[in-house]
């Protein structure tokens, strides 16, 4: 009930806001904060929350800036600014990948002091672990999360139904699943399996899942890099068994991106399909072929492993460079809060970083599959942290993708992977 | 001096038989060549990205749609982007005409020392790839508090063309006989006077074209205008139409849509001033 | 007539002076965006500064980056091969091409704008799109190249996964987009050479191809030139086409000189090395102009 | 109004001396042709007075007043151009009235200028179109056109004949010589052409090497040039030239032969056995009956209608004759030829200045 009072109450205010800003002569003193998102992080979702902030704390003005849509893009936009210690932007939404290099480079300003005399614990327990482990640094808070996300396994309602399968468990069910579906269909243009293996941040996951779940880790005891073995091999290996030998997955897979494997599912050309959380709304969409007829189920392991899989999501952090840092570190924790992230949760479909908010009635009525997603994203791995991720996560990824493609062996990308990270993460 | 000798050269050509056919089937492939990824982005533009993923794919929109156009305005401020496009695009053509003008008649006729030099080091500098010059570019620009204004686009712009405007102008100036300067100067004119009364109006193919090359390379660049403008109030129109892309989700048909919107300004100036641009580059013969 | 005496203006100055003024915009903006941050970067170039590394304070190493870009580093020798492959393939291939479509929209046509436009159109399509259309067309599934194969009666083709042929796409797709510019100096070349050179060696007897090989070739030499100088400088900085077509795929093999620079600076925040990766393709894009300004000027005497 | 004085002028390109100090009083109204060989700095020496190119020394005054630092256009100069220099994108009334315009001339004024000009130049049909429909001799009559509507102080023209072809340059020649009796303003006329220069000039200054080797009346330069140049550098054919050496009584050339010289035209302040250059214009060699005589294989006959010239050997030089055809010596023949020892002149062997100041 409270719950509810708090999302009409939103919206009431972003409807009331533009009025009262208009109604007031510019106040004395007023702050402006900046806030940088990217294009595909809905500015207009994010508004309301602004405007509900804005209100709470007169004095404060809140600006969206809209950055490149794609992570790189903002990526490449900030590092422009950072670099040159300009103070037009006070609080960033950041890939969880980049935090530990914002803090490497000085770019993110430590929250520690801003929490207003709570510990740093009691704030991050009420967060995912995965999320909460991730937004720590060299044990300085160096961001909140904003929004989870992660890699699940979407299948096919009707096709399972049709030839009397469960959604699967394991790869093995996987592959012979898709095998069993592809025979009775007899259709060329369905795939059984659509993974992605072009050069993207994506790709990186595509190993990492099933690698961890081999019981590899990359990084093994004092801090040798470990991954030119069985579970490098084996991670390689289920790939390509799945592209050549089972033929369940497309010859094409060096060249999916993360989208395409999306399209082709919203399709109706695939009956497997390993892909982040954005998917859903998009195959309920109008113009989906499969609307109502998608599951999602957590992604499967091998046979007697356990489970793993690859965490995504975006997190707030205050610049370093800002002039209004406590205004700035107190939006971003607003922005935190659960509040905002059932907000996004409702209006952006964002998987909330709050595992409450996981069982909460307004959040499962837009995403019921929000309820079998908690497991995994509490179960989710991280990946590898490290001030010099981009170069980790080119590493992997180059190679991966040579690998799916056919260019290079399994071994040949692991010793190249093993020495090359070696020297990037000693 | 004028575009005159050009058509006569054409119609000479026309003196060598040409079988119609042949002719007609050449015309087509240029045609087709240059016209048909433009011509699939139209086409995409009138789609649902439905049909956009069907296979096998579909080539005529089956059920043609204006919805992508009122998507692409409706999303995004594409007014504005295009708003900024056409200052940033117009007010750098200008000011590099001007500046470049300035410099290659200095070069053209003046006697100066180092003449040689000077153009070989505003082309060798044009040889810097920008991309890796944005950061301390960017730090300029913020010293200078231009971050986030046209200027911050404008003036990089201005210095991208500079070196073809110049080599171009620098060509054309030449071909002026000096004798026409004199005259004017003896007339009245000072200097200065001679180059915008007498000189600027007779290569005004060669100012034309160097415009246009401007005009479309400032309409066309991306990565600087993604780092130095920051509001939305202030983005160009290829830097807007990124906007519409998701991290992951890529909709085709709303980004053909807005793409149309800016290919059809350049493909309109083109077909209007197509005899300048190409006769443009012809009176003063690019010859280096 | 008795004159008022004008009044002296700056157009009256001595021809050194009034030269000076006349290129000091030029110069000043030259200096302002290329010759400083030019100088900035060949000093960065100089220091190991990542940052990275966390409270990175840049370190003088000297040339040391130099050195291991040069001796050491695979990465680099892969994109250098690559981007020299690209420039020698698709400069000449731009060159042939162009010269076709300016060939033929010089020919005698009742309505000369649609050639025109088509002419021109790829050189105004913005870099990054045009790289994300012909990703588009070359799609496996959805592109419209394999489409058309498969009506023809052929398999559909990798065309990003085996690293030859995604080397080829992105070759195709530089030249149809570079072609253009090329054709449009080209054509303004060819309407520069006099009609009675055809005229006298038609009267001599020769062919429409002799004329092609003994008239129209040599007397475009000047236009080429020109048209070669801009397109290696922007060939050697190819990016944004293989960016957004492979992003570097399959393994790294279609990854250029200027997207490993990019992706040093940018990405990897090491702005010392990035500095210095930069220095050397600027000196690689001297070595050729200087190359073509030597073959020009020795044209010239 | 129009005089031009010019005093001490140097002109030089960096190290490199084009103009020598040159000096001269040019009168109001008066007709002044340059003329030398190209290169001989007679249109570097107009461009200065135009303003066009920097004095390096001395100084330029027009009406008295010095110019050196003047622009042209604050000089009230006029000048046609040997490409005539018309404006292509102007019509030939905007091209003849752009002086006009810019210095604020009403528009009314301009018109009954442009169109009174047109009138004496007999271009007034053609005052819409644009220069690059006219033919080679309007195009040079606009240029005149647009000298004249200035009303200038000082005409220049630089080698404005030289693109016309034989006829119709001396049908312009005429023509220019009536505009400077109808106009009686100051003209300063640069030409290589000799023929020119002779027609047109109240005086002719021949310039040399950036030297002025002589000033005066187009006669005296035919008839007393001051140095062997100028004397080959008139009449047609010119001059001929024969080293010699003198004698009390002959002048003696290389082969032997000798004149003999009439008491009346012996030379002054020159010692006997002085090396000299003789000199005899081809209308002074004939066949006429004379004391001066000698024998000359004739080696090639060139017949004008009127005239005929005859090639004539004197060991291994040659000179030319001007005959009356009927008298002209046959090819290959050994005549007896006249030299009209009134007109002959000697000039330095070394210098080539004219010596022995000879009564005339």
């Amino acid at each position: 009930m409270l719950r509810r009072t708090v999302t009409t109450g939103l919206a009431a205010a972003a409807l009331a806001a533009p009025l009262v800003l208009g109604a007031l002569p510019a106040a004395a003193q007023q702050t402006t904060l900046r806030v940088f998102i990217g294009g595909q992080q809905r500015p207009d979702v994010m508004r309301p929350l602004m405007d509900l902030f804005q209100q709470q704390n007169p004095g404060v003005r809140v600006e969206i800036e809209v950055g490149g849509a794609t992570s790189e893009a903002q990526q490449q936009y900030l590092t422009t600014v950072l670099t040159s210690r300009d103070p037009a932007i006070d609080v960033m939404l950041i890939d969880v990948v980049r935090p530990a290099q914002f803090a490497a480079a000085g770019w993110a300003e430590p929250l520690d002091a801003y929490l207003g005399g709570t510990d740093r614990a009691t704030v991050l327990r009420r967060y995912l672990p995965g999320y909460a482990e991730a937004v720590v640094v060299d044990n300085k808070l160096m961001s909140l999360p904003a929004f989870a996300d992660a890699m699940f396994l979407y299948y096919r309602t009707d096709l399972l139904q049709k030839y009397g399968l469960q959604p699967p468990r394991t790869w093995e069910e996987t592959v012979s699943h898709a095998r069993r579906i592809m025979a009775g269909e007899n259709n060329p243009n369905l795939q059984g399996l659509n993974f992605q293996g072009a050069p993207i941040e994506g790709t990186n996951c595509t190993f990492l899942i099933p690698f961890w779940q081999l019981g590899g880790n990359l990084v093994g005891a004092n801090n040798r890099v470990t991954v030119n073995n069985d579970a490098g091999r084996g991670a390689f290996q289920f790939w390509l068994d799945a592209m050549r030998t089972h033929r369940v997955s497309p010859a094409n897979s060096a060249e999916v991106r993360t989208d395409d494997t999306r399209l082709q599912f919203q399709n109706g050309n695939v009956a497997f399909a390993v892909l982040w959380a954005y998917g859903w709304n998009l195959f309920q969409s109008e113009q989906s072929q499969v609307r109502g007829k998608v599951g999602v189920v957590p992604l499967p392991t091998f046979q007697g492993r356990q489970s793993a899989t690859c965490i995504g999501g975006w997190q707030w952090a205050v610049s370093a460079f800002s002039r209004n840092k406590p205004d700035a570190a107190k939006l971003v924790q607003f922005l935190a809060s659960g509040v905002a992230s059932k907000h996004l949760a409702i209006n952006a479909s964002n998987l909330p970083v709050l595992p409450d908010l996981y069982r909460d009635p307004d959040v499962l009525r837009t995403n019921p599959w929000f309820e079998a997603a908690l497991p995994v994203v509490i179960t989710a791995r991280s990946r590898p942290v490290s001030p010099r991720y981009p170069e980790v996560s080119e590493i992997i990824r180059t190679n991966v993708n040579g690998v799916i493609a056919g260019t290079k062996t399994p071994q040949a990308a692991l010793t190249e992977m093993e020495s090359r990270l070696q020297r990037v993460l000693r | 001096m004028s575009a005159a000798p050009a058509a006569v050269a054409t119609h000479g050509e026309a003196e060598i038989k040409i079988n119609r056919l042949w002719l007609f089937a050449a015309g087509a492939a240029v045609v087709v060549n240059g016209m048909f990824p433009a011509l699939w982005v139209l086409l995409t533009s009138l789609k649902t990205e439905g049909e956009l993923t069907r296979v096998p794919i579909s080539y005529l929109p089956q059920d043609p749609t204006f919805q992508n156009y009122l998507t692409a305005f409706a999303a995004q401020p594409l007014a504005r982007f295009f708003f900024n496009s056409v200052v940033v695009a117009g007010l750098s053509t200008v000011l590099t005409l001007l500046v470049s003008a300035f410099a290659a008649y200095a070069i053209a006729r003046l006697r100066i020392r180092w003449k040689n030099v000077i153009l070989s080091a505003i082309v060798a500098v044009s040889m810097f790839p920008l991309i890796s010059l944005m950061v301390p570019l960017f730090q300029t620009m913020r010293a200078l508090g231009l971050l986030n204004t046209y200027l911050a686009l404008i003036l990089p712009y201005v210095v991208l063309n500079l070196p073809v405007c110049i080599l171009i102008l620098v060509s054309f100036f030449s071909a002026i006989p000096r004798d026409l300067e004199n005259a004017a100067m003896i007339d009245g004119c000072t200097r200065l006077g001679a180059l915008f009364r007498v000189v600027l109006p007779l290569t005004a193919p060669g100012v034309f074209t160097a415009g246009i090359i401007s005009f479309v390379n400032a309409w066309d660049e991306f990565l600087l205008a993604l780092s130095f403008t920051s509001s939305m109030q202030m983005r160009t129109l290829p830097v807007g139409i990124t906007l519409y892309q998701g991290e992951f989700a890529f909709p085709w048909p709303i980004i053909s849509a807005a793409l149309i919107v800016a290919i059809v300004p350049i493909a309109v100036v083109i077909v209007i001033f197509q005899e300048r641009v190409v006769s443009g580059l012809t009176a003063g013969g690019v010859k280096g | 007539m008795s004159s008022k005496s004008p009044r002296r203006s700056i157009g009256d100055l001595s021809e050194g002076t009034l030269g000076l003024l006349m290129l000091l915009p030029a110069i000043l903006l030259l200096c302002l965006i290329v010759v400083y941050p030019v100088g900035r970067l060949m000093y960065i170039s100089l220091f190991d500064w990542r940052m990275s590394l966390p409270n990175a304070v840049p370190a003088f190493v000297g040339l040391e980056h130099y050195i291991y870009a040069l001796t050491d580093d695979p990465k680099f020798w892969d994109a250098v091969y690559n981007t020299v492959l690209i420039t020698i393939i698709t400069v000449p291939g731009a060159l042939v091409v162009g010269l076709g479509l300016a060939l033929v929209a010089n020919l005698p046509f009742k309505h000369r704008w649609p050639t025109r436009l088509a002419l021109l159109l790829p050189w105004a399509l913005p870099l990054v799109f045009a790289g994300l259309i012909f990703r588009w067309f070359f799609n496996y599934d959805y592109g419209l190249v394999n489409d058309i194969l498969q009506r023809l009666g052929f398999g559909k083709v990798l065309w990003g996964t085996d690293p030859n042929l995604a080397f080829f796409t992105i070759c195709l797709v530089i030249i149809w987009k570079s072609s253009s510019f090329m054709a449009m100096i080209l054509l303004a070349g060819l309407q520069t050479i006099p009609r009675n050179l055809y005229e006298a060696a038609k009267v001599d007897g020769a062919t429409s191809w002799q004329c092609f090989w003994k008239i129209t070739l040599p007397m475009l030499i000047p236009s080429m030139v020109v048209a070669l100088v801009f397109r290696t400088i922007t060939a050697i900085q190819t990016f944004d086409i293989p960016y957004a077509m492979t992003g570097g795929g399959p393994g790294g093999t279609t990854e250029t000189l200027a997207m490993y620079i990019h992706k040093t600076t940018i990405d990897f925040l090491d702005f010392g090395y990035g500095s210095a990766l930069a220095m050397l393709m600027f000196l690689v894009s001297l070595g050729a102009t200087t190359i073509y300004l030597r073959i020009i000027q020795g044209d010239k005497e | 109004m129009g005089s031009v004085s010019i005093r001490k002028v140097v002109k030089s390109y960096g190290a490199v001396p084009v103009i020598h100090g040159v000096d001269l009083e040019i009168r109001e109204g008066e007709f002044v042709v340059f003329v030398g060989p190209s290169g001989c700095g007679k249109s570097t020496l107009l461009r200065m007075i135009a303003g066009l190119e920097t004095i390096t020394g001395g100084e330029i005054a027009i009406d008295g007043k010095v110019v050196n630092d003047l622009p042209p256009r604050a000089r009230d100069i006029a000048m046609v151009f040997q490409d005539y220099a018309l404006y292509p994108h102007l019509s030939v009334r905007e091209n003849m009235g752009f002086g006009l315009k810019l210095r604020g001339t009403p528009a009314p004024e301009i018109e009954a200028r442009v169109g009174d000009a047109a009138r004496i130049l007999k271009i007034d049909h053609l005052l819409d179109r644009k220069p690059r429909q006219l033919s080679g001799g309007q195009r040079q009559r606009v240029a005149m056109g647009r000298a004249i509507v200035r009303k200038p102080k000082v005409f220049l023209f630089d080698e404005p004949l030289s693109n016309l072809d034989a006829l119709l340059r001396s049908e312009v020649r005429t023509e220019i010589k009536k505009l400077h009796q109808h106009l009686k303003s100051t003209i300063i006329f640069v030409t290589h052409d000799q023929v020119e220069a002779m027609t047109l000039a109240d005086r002719i200054v021949v310039l040399k090497g950036g030297h002025i080797d002589q000033v005066g009346p187009p006669d005296t330069i035919y008839n007393a040039p001051a140095t062997q140049f100028v004397a080959g550098f008139t009449g047609s054919p010119p001059m001929n030239f024969l080293p010699a050496e003198l004698t009390d009584t002959h002048i003696r050339f290389e082969n032997g032969q000798s004149l003999a010289i009439p008491d009346q035209r012996r030379p002054r302040g020159l010692p006997s056995g002085s090396r000299v250059v003789f000199g005899i214009r081809p209308e002074h060699v004939s066949r006429a009956d004379g004391a001066a005589q000698l024998d000359m294989p004739v080696t090639l006959l060139e017949p004008l209608g009127s005239d005929t010239l005859a090639f004539l050997s004197v060991g291994e030089r040659e000179i030319v004759g001007r005959f009356v055809p009927e008298l002209a010596p046959r090819p290959g023949e050994t005549a007896r030829i006249s030299i009209d020892m009134r007109k002959y002149h000697l000039f330095d062997q070394d210098h080539g200045r004219a010596v022995g100041s000879l009564d005339g």
